[in-house]
């Protein structure tokens, strides 16, 4: 194992006093050095607006945004760059499909999961359309069998990992079943983009959603997935570059992708999600899956063997959060004791109120997990819980 | 403007590790006097997402009497010292207080306007009861 | 005058071998040093999710965006910080609002005017409002006496200063129109907000929209100003952060600013449009007003002199942009050749198509200016042309 | 797979200068002949932001006979040139060809995906029309 914390200028830092112990990843993941000095590196000598340009510079952001644009198609398994679209995060991305299916959607309904987040609840509320969640057990396994598709359903929305239980949802078995009814599927892949493989084709998808800042790249850039199956809905936002002819009448819209990108994009942000999903391929995808896939079950072991501490949902596959609570600690008090020993973990809801009250909690302590974290990490969680249970007996 | 009960307190964090500094606010929190459960309302309740508040106020000749709650224990720890401050006096009295102890003892982060639920809004439904109660 | 080149490190490039003149501007800014730098800085030791974090990281972030807010609050003389919501720019801003309005616009009218950005024109078509533009004479001043307000018209939607021609628009006196039917006022201020003083107290406007980039700062990132009395309008996006409580039936909201940031918001971003503020702050904004104005009429007068130039636009207040045609050259030619001189313009319709409409030309071709430039740059400008029209005769 | 056109194309360009090079397109676009203004349909336009270029083809003894023009001296320029490669070919011709001397004559910027009028999708319409001549 080599210590890719090297790599990540923010884990030198002390809090307190302490060194820094980042359990926070499903929030936001850190920024390699490398990254930020892309960001950095495009301010001082490429930037320019892109498209169109009739200068030097401007063919030098293109190129590079297109680059980027062509190094996510890859990395997700687009049968096309044309399929990606930059957006300024998962929940823009979520909301645009909401918009843009808004006519279909209203009045219908959208079948998603019990442990949804919130940013893949309300958009389909706002888009007016009515809410069901595919049933669980009590581990919170989806219960697929069980899937009912009504006349009313018209998308199934689902996430493909919890940002509260780690728990991975049966996606593919999902899509399949979607499939057989003719109901598009929209996958949140805002907690897996960093954790597992994600193929479009194979997954047979019709939108995906994820963000940037949670795959160790800049803040404000997301990105969606549109299967070329929708090549020709409604724009969900109208503006420049997005289209051809326009007059006070009527508008034309440009294809694919740049029909999905009204306004200057994240240009810097879109380069930035490039330069992260280099990062992780040259540290080699297998590897850091495997790192994660042992650092996270250990963690968990380590966890689950703690007196005094309740750990939520149990699926077969699990990946980057932990969900938990001490026996009469508040999460709060958890979270705040931690933070003074230099543990960064977050309480809460965790944005997915529905799940809370399923788990029958107001929230939980949630230590979530990159592919810097070690097992030390984990260690000096337990070690810190376990004081956290002194200072409260 | 001095005042003594923050004095005292800021006295007794003075010198205190972080760690050191929570495990005191928990000694406070165990001081501090359980509400009701039946006070425990929606309407009772200060909004927030941290940790649920609950407040309750009334008059004792002329005094205003505060009661102060909270399922999370750092945020008792706060609101029993923050008691000891203002409970018990005038309304006007508690507008012209100055709360300096928050800094002092460095809780300022609990203030921050992230924070919801923190001391501030706390404080705010504190100083909006003593408002209503001077007109 | 003091030399504001040496603060941005782009300026510096070669293009071709020739020293980079940039006057590209209005479609987006350079960044000074040392906002790039505070955007690595973030990266490098604050970077964490805001709002709700128990810990330290989560604070300090939460903190410096929060004091970003404020920031921009006094930079446009807003009444209130929560009147300040970041966007992903001021397409973005504006789609938003349309979004927010649709219930309103949705068969009746919105008031434009002839100048006007793509982005302030198919937002109200996809909210399935009609358009109709207040009249304007042969050099683009607006003919406010000819304002014509029906029963249908929901909105008045205007730019502050034309991206092509620079030409300023007397917003003021369409606000007074506007209260006087009591119908709101979106002012687009992506060309302004970086050359002209703004108080939206004293333009009286309901919404004020602008893109980070174009005022030195980062890509991906704009600001909505949304009056106090609009505080209680249906968000336009769901997600994260601007949720009470959600349940799958009923979802109540937060009070603005929150209520309008859906998911998380570009952190980095927001912070580098305060940081921008500051360093044209430190300079001071007379200042560089009264240097961007010597230099834009300086520009003006030397192409008005210059044989086979055509220069569209005139009315009493302009900045920023300038647009024109050599007589019998295309400007995609001029814009092509400048380039291989290290000039930097931009040419075609720049996204405002209605308006070459009314020039009766397919495209301009457009120096627009930034505080960094010179008079210089504009001898360079004016040196290159001639060399344009040497060549193509 | 060398080219004679294309070989003696890039030996006009070789060693100039950039603005010698944009002279030199420009003279090259003064030797096309112009397409005739009733073909300046909205049809036969490759639609695109900085020039219009208008396309005609037919057939003559089995070869492509292409007709382009544009309102840009430098896209004429490049039309101009793109034309001595590839006019007056058979279909399979056409598309068994590479086009070497574009990049060669340093104008792979004009073919980049952002230049929706750039020759790369004049390039793609021709052969687009060439793969049809041949099914
Ligand atoms: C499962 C899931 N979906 C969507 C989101 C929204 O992502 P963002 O806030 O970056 O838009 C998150 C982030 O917390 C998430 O965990
Ligand atoms: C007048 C005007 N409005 C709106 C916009 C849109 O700005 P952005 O592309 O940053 O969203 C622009 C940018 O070109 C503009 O010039």
């Amino acid at each position: 194992m080599t210590d890719f914390k090297k790599d990540f200028p923010i884990l030198e830092k002390e809090i307190y006093g302490k060194k820094l112990v980042y359990l926070d990843n499903a929030a936001t993941s850190q920024k390699p050095g490398c990254v930020i000095d892309i960001i950095s590196e495009f301010y001082r000598s490429d930037n320019s607006n892109i498209h169109r340009g009739a200068h030097y510079l401007s063919e030098v952001s293109s190129e590079k945004y297109e680059k980027a644009r062509e190094k996510v198609s890859d990395f997700i398994g687009a049968r096309d760059p044309a399929e990606v679209t930059f957006t300024a995060g998962a929940t823009d991305s979520i909301n645009q499909v909401a918009c843009s299916l808004e006519p279909i959607l209203k009045g219908n309904e959208v079948l998603i999961t019990g442990v949804e987040h919130h940013s893949n609840i309300v958009p389909w509320q706002l888009a007016g359309a009515k809410l069901r969640s595919i049933p669980m057990d009590d581990d919170c396994n989806l219960l697929t069998d069980s899937i009912e598709i009504t006349d009313k359903t018209k998308l199934i929305a689902i996430s493909h990992a919890s940002n509260v239980l780690g728990s991975v949802n049966p996606i593919k078995e999902i899509t399949r079943i979607a499939k057989e009814h003719d109901i598009p599927v929209l996958v949140d892949a805002a907690q897996s983009i960093q954790h597992l493989p994600i193929d479009v084709k194979d997954i047979d998808c019709d939108f995906l959603a994820f963000s940037g800042h949670k795959m160790y790249a800049a803040t404000g850039v997301g990105v969606l997935y549109t299967s070329e199956r929708f090549s020709d809905i409604v724009p969900a936002r109208g503006g420049g570059g997005m289209v051809d002819k326009v007059t006070l009448e009527r508008t034309t819209y440009l294809n694919p992708p740049l029909r999905y990108e009204a306004g200057t994009p994240h240009i810097a942000g879109a380069i930035s999600v490039a330069a992260a999903i280099d990062y992780m391929q040259n540290i080699g995808m297998d590897k850091i899956r495997k790192h994660e896939h042992d650092v996270y079950s250990y963690a968990r072991e380590k966890l689950l063997e703690t007196d005094g501490v309740k750990v939520y949902g149990n699926t077969e596959n699990m990946c980057g959060s932990i969900s938990f609570n001490l026996d009469n600690i508040h999460q709060y008090d958890t979270g705040m004791i931690l933070d003074k020993m230099g543990i960064a973990v977050r309480t809460g809801h965790h944005c997915a109120q529905p799940l809370m009250r399923s788990l029958g909690t107001e929230g939980t302590v949630r230590a979530s997990f990159a592919l810097y974290n070690t097992k030390e990490d984990a260690d000096m969680l337990i070690e810190g819980i376990e004081k956290v249970r002194m200072m409260y007996t | 403007m001095r005042d003594a009960v923050q004095d005292e307190i800021i006295k007794r964090f003075d010198g205190l590790e972080w760690l050191d500094r929570y495990s005191l606010l928990i000694s406070f929190a165990k001081e501090l006097k359980p509400m009701d459960d039946k006070f425990k309302t929606e309407e009772n309740s200060i909004s927030g997402c941290q940790s649920r508040v609950w407040i309750r106020t009334y008059r004792e000749d002329g005094k205003m009497i505060i009661d102060l709650d909270s399922d999370a224990m750092i945020t008792r720890g706060i609101i029993s010292i923050l008691l000891k401050v203002v409970n018990n006096r005038s309304p006007q009295d508690i507008l012209n207080l100055d709360l300096y102890f928050i800094e002092k003892i460095g809780l300022k982060s609990n203030l921050s306007p992230a924070r919801a639920d923190g001391l501030a809004s706390i404080i705010r439904r504190i100083r909006e009861v003593a408002e209503r109660g001077i007109n």
